[in-house]
């Protein structure tokens, strides 16, 4: 029964969801970010959207992840909120 | 309570993807930081993309790819029953949301970089502030 | 050869590409590139035109599918018009931006035309487009290339208000794509004509109506009505003027062709005014939307905000007239397209003009400009008695359609605020005139005789012949819009 | 700023959630989405176009056009960070590190560089210490990731993949060329230029095959009228996807590297992560 699964993943998602957004220091925020979309590769995986899941992965959490953490790094990791 | 209970499993996959957007949508709006922002717009798309799946997808059935063609003869590929295959369509239009997603997403960087480059600062309330001071200074 | 819908759309993306490939290898190919991409898709806009005009909405099929299976263009009166404006416009436009492109983005001119043409390809995409989400891809294509443009304009305001644009853009285009979604999970199909016809048969659902409402929201969002219009103006004021003046007066007027699309083909005059009478809401809606615009624009100091704040008056117009629910409103937010789309590039080609002499447009630095630069203030005059309605040109006879139409379904508020916003352009347009023209050039020593003899300093020959051309096309345009109604307009809304 | 979007929210939240009231149950085999117009792909997709994964034949041959402007946004955006980003200014100082003492020179004027090589190497705000395992490991792991980028590119009919996302992996080969030594070696074997032209050269190997389909009878994006060309007419679209796929990977490739770079390095294409 893959019921159970389906529902951890997707609670892992919405955790992963509001800490990457309330986390005060940029680079956390990315890490959280990669681990966002890793999450929701899983959750696509399991609902059987295998080329969705392929390129989340990839596109999502590979190069958004390289992005944000380039782009941190050309500016600053300090955040007030 | 059943009746509740057959209307959760049936419908909770969308409340999610609701929640989900609403995340994203708070962090664009009420955020104070520019590159949390654009953390809140990728989140947004990503939700929506979690939407179209769920539309597509069939219990116990198996993912879009048809074995039995695979050798390409023909009589055996003839006879595919729709109601096995999960629907395919809502995938390709997600391929395509998420490469729009990320190309959004590397150009709003590059702008969040030109603009630390000018006022040394990510956050929106202290731009404001360069704003009026350079508005003075024209 | 019947491929023309095609070419129309794909010449201007095989000019870019070829354009991009030329930015790196010989930099000055890419501008002749980019004027044949454009020159070939005039054409074929305009023989589509003819032909649908004598025989009707032409299909053609991409890649030879049948239409839910595979992506359709089906090319009406509507379609056929406004890709004809848009063509027209960014082929003339290209030819007026020679100078000032080489001015202002020196040493990237080939990309520069590179992303121009990528735009331009989108909106005409937009508009020829008969399938949903291919219409959202598209929209994607033009904000991309707008967040990049805008972005490059002010050096100090430019990447910030690009950003806001890209905020708000992208939450316009998801909304629209969740209503595209929430339309699929009902009807199972993308076509255009497809989803129409098996709407008719599920108008009660609450889903189609949240399905309406999602995507006209993200419409509106990306037309800049006016409680959401916030990004517009800083957009507009600060990206470079060559840009400047192709999105003023396409990418909002294309929105409102999505907009109506959306209203006849897929949801259906009755469904929208029958089952879910929301006209009369919207008609209040956009009544504020031009009041506020033109207040709002007599607040400005700088001249480019204060087109900026007009277009935003206009849309509230087409809106209205739109919503109204009556033949003569449809007829009237049709005809405004092209007029306003016309008005608008007049203006933008005008303050370009003054931007390639004046650096910098402020309402102080347009002193004794009528000596300096008299054709091109001619142009401004009569762009600016378009927009406020002067009979011989063509913003007179949509402003009539509208407060006909207004008067019919009797929304009086709506044709009240419209002779209200015409009187507030007016005073707008007569302050700028009033500056341009008696306050002499402040020589720094006293005020000498007014009308000494002021260096004339033109604007480069190209563009002023562009600018007359257009001046001169908004009375074309209004003499002329009887016919225009009659061949185009009401066929399409019989 | 915290309470308008918090009431925006709630009321978006809302609406959405009263939409969601009629939808059909979650996964449901007959729900109107998954019977109209799907199950014509299910059945009829395969011998149409004789490739088995579903989502590339409705991906690059039914809705071909959708991705055409898809990767027309790849090229956009990739154009945008250039436009955006790239100053052609050279950097005014330089710091190099003599490698034997470990002193390190702050040249101010920039005409004068010294060869970089066994005696002096570059310096950089982000310098580290050049780690000898990271090296060894990425040089050995690049060339098998482009390997499995290909095999992802060429195998998008069969298996899940495509032109996406095996562009995607080959990019971030060369990114992660980029990160384990320096900028500078990704620059010195990818230039600039090239990045350039395969990026505009991708799209149009695209939009050049579904070009073609017009002079030979077909309508925009008919495969079917490629098949003279072809060595397979039976297998003309299979092969015409696979083209494109081709077209896309290349694009994307460029355009992921054409962005890391400006993004890094701040458009001066000299020192970065």
């Amino acid at each position: 029964m893959h019921w159970p699964i389906d529902l951890i993943v997707l609670t892992f998602v919405i955790f992963c969801a509001i800490a990457a957004i309330s986390v005060k220091d940029l680079l956390g925020t990315a890490i959280l970010f990669g681990a966002y979309s890793f999450m929701m590769c899983l959750l696509w995986a399991v609902m059987g959207a295998v080329d969705v899941a392929f390129t989340e992965a990839s596109v999502g959490a590979g190069v958004s992840t390289v992005f944000f953490v380039a782009a941190v790094f050309s500016t600053s990791r300090r955040t007030k909120d | 309570m059943t009746d509740l209970l057959a209307l959760i499993v049936a419908k909770y996959n969308y409340w999610l993807y609701v929640i989900l957007m609403m995340i994203g949508l708070y962090a664009m709006i009420a955020k104070n930081n520019l590159i949390k922002k654009l953390v809140g717009m990728n989140i947004f798309q990503t939700a929506i993309i979690l939407f179209y799946v769920s539309i597509g997808y069939k219990r116990d059935a198996t993912i879009p790819i048809i074995q039995s063609a695979h050798g390409g003869n023909d009589a055996l590929a003839a006879i595919i029953h729709a109601a096995d295959y999960i629907n395919p369509l809502p995938h390709v239009l997600m391929l395509t949301a998420i490469v729009v997603s990320v190309a959004t997403f590397g150009v709003a960087m590059a702008l969040a970089v030109r603009i630390y480059q000018r006022y040394q600062t990510l956050e929106e309330d202290e731009i404001r502030m360069r704003l009026v001071d350079i508005g003075q200074e024209k | 050869m019947d491929n023309y819908p095609a070419l129309i759309v794909v010449t201007p993306l095989l000019a870019a590409l070829f354009a991009g490939l030329a930015a790196w290898i010989k930099e000055r190919l890419s501008y002749p590139i980019a004027l044949i991409g454009l020159a070939v898709s005039v054409y074929s806009a305009f023989k589509v035109l003819m032909q649908v005009i004598a025989s009707g909405t032409i299909h053609y099929r991409m890649a030879g599918w049948a239409p839910p299976m595979g992506i359709e263009y089906s090319i009406d009166l509507l379609n056929a018009m406004v890709l004809l404006i848009v063509s027209g416009i960014a082929f003339l436009n290209l030819i007026a931006s020679y100078k000032s492109v080489a001015q202002e983005t020196n040493d990237r001119a080939g990309s520069f035309y590179t992303i121009y043409l990528l735009f331009v390809t989108g909106l005409l995409g937009v508009t020829a487009t008969g399938d949903l989400f291919n219409l959202y891809v598209l929209i994607e294509i033009t904000s991309l290339t707008s967040y990049a443009m805008v972005a490059l304009g002010d050096q100090d305001r430019g990447p910030l208000a690009s950003l806001n644009y890209v905020f708000i853009g992208v939450i316009g285009a998801s909304f629209y794509l969740l209503g595209v979604g929430y339309l699929y999970m009902q009807t199972g199909s993308l076509n255009m004509a497809d989803v129409a016809d098996i709407l008719s048969g599920i108008h009660g659902s609450s889903t189609v109506l949240v399905a309406f409402i999602l995507m006209m929201i993200g419409i509106w969002i990306k037309m800049a009505l006016f409680p959401l219009h916030v990004w517009l103006p800083n957009a507009y004021s600060y990206s470079p003027i060559a840009f400047a003046r192709v999105v003023a007066p396409l990418m909002t007027k294309v929105m409102v062709y999505v907009m109506i699309r959306m209203m006849i083909t897929v949801f259906g005059f009755d469904y929208i005014f029958k089952t879910l009478n929301l006209s009369h809401a919207v008609v209040w809606l956009a009544t504020i939307a031009v009041l506020a615009g033109a207040i709002m624009a007599l607040s400005q100091k700088n001249l480019k905000k204060m087109l900026a704040y007009i277009i935003v008056c206009e849309i509230g117009y087409m809106v209205g007239g739109a919503w109204m629910g009556n033949q003569l409103g449809m007829t009237g937010a049709i005809l405004h397209i092209l007029n306003d789309a016309l008005m608008t590039f007049a203006l933008f080609l005008a303050v370009g003009n003054m931007v390639y002499k004046l650096k910098k447009v402020d309402l102080l630095d347009l002193q004794g400009l009528f000596g300096k630069m008299p054709w091109t203030m001619a142009g401004f005059v009569l762009a600016a008695f378009s927009i406020i309605g002067v009979p011989p040109t063509c913003g007179f006879f949509s402003k009539w359609y509208l407060i006909l139409g207004a008067f019919e379904a009797g929304a009086y508020h709506f044709a009240v605020a419209l002779v209200i916003s015409s009187l507030i352009c007016a005073v707008l347009f007569f302050k700028v005139f009033e500056i341009c023209f008696f306050e002499p050039m402040s020589e720094g020593h006293g005020h000498g005789d007014s009308h000494s003899l002021v260096a004339i300093e033109e604007a480069p020959v190209s563009m002023l012949i562009v600018s007359g051309l257009v001046s001169l096309s908004l009375i074309v345009a209004g003499l002329y819009s009887g016919t225009i109604v009659n061949t185009i307009i009401l066929p399409f809304l019989k | 700023m915290k309470l308008l979007g918090f009431i925006i929210v709630c009321l978006t939240g809302t609406l959405l959630l009263y939409g969601t009231g009629e939808f059909p149950d979650w996964g449901d085999p007959n729900s109107p989405a998954s019977i109209h117009l799907s199950n014509y792909y299910i059945e009829k997709a395969v011998e149409q176009t004789q490739v088995p994964n579903l989502v590339t034949a409705v991906l690059a041959d039914y809705r071909g056009f959708d991705t055409m402007f898809e990767t027309a946004v790849i090229f956009c955006a990739g154009l945008a960070c250039f436009l955006l980003l790239r100053d052609f200014r050279e950097k005014k100082e330089r710091f190099y590190r003599h490698v034997p003492t470990g002193v390190i020179l702050h040249v101010k004027s920039g005409k004068k560089v010294l060869k970089t090589g066994k005696e002096f190497e570059h310096m950089d705000k982000d310098w580290v210490p050049s780690d000898l395992i990271i090296k060894t490991v990425c040089r050995i792991l690049i060339p098998f990731i482009q390997i499995y980028a290909m095999y992802v590119v060429a195998h998008g009919d069969f298996s899940p993949g495509g032109g996406f996302q095996g562009g995607v992996i080959f990019g971030s080969s060369l990114i992660l060329l980029a990160i384990s030594y320096d900028l500078k070696t990704l620059l010195k074997r990818v230039k600039e230029k090239v990045l350039g032209i395969y990026a505009a050269l991708g799209v149009l190997i695209y939009v050049g095959i579904a070009a073609i389909c017009m002079p030979m009878g077909g309508n925009f994006l008919d495969y079917a009228a490629l098949a003279p060309l072809v060595w397979d007419p039976h297998h003309v679209r299979a092969l015409g996807m696979l083209g494109v796929e081709i077209g896309v990977g290349i694009a994307v490739t460029a355009v992921m590297a054409i962005i890391y770079i400006n993004i890094v390095s701040e458009g001066r294409h000299d020192e970065g992560l």
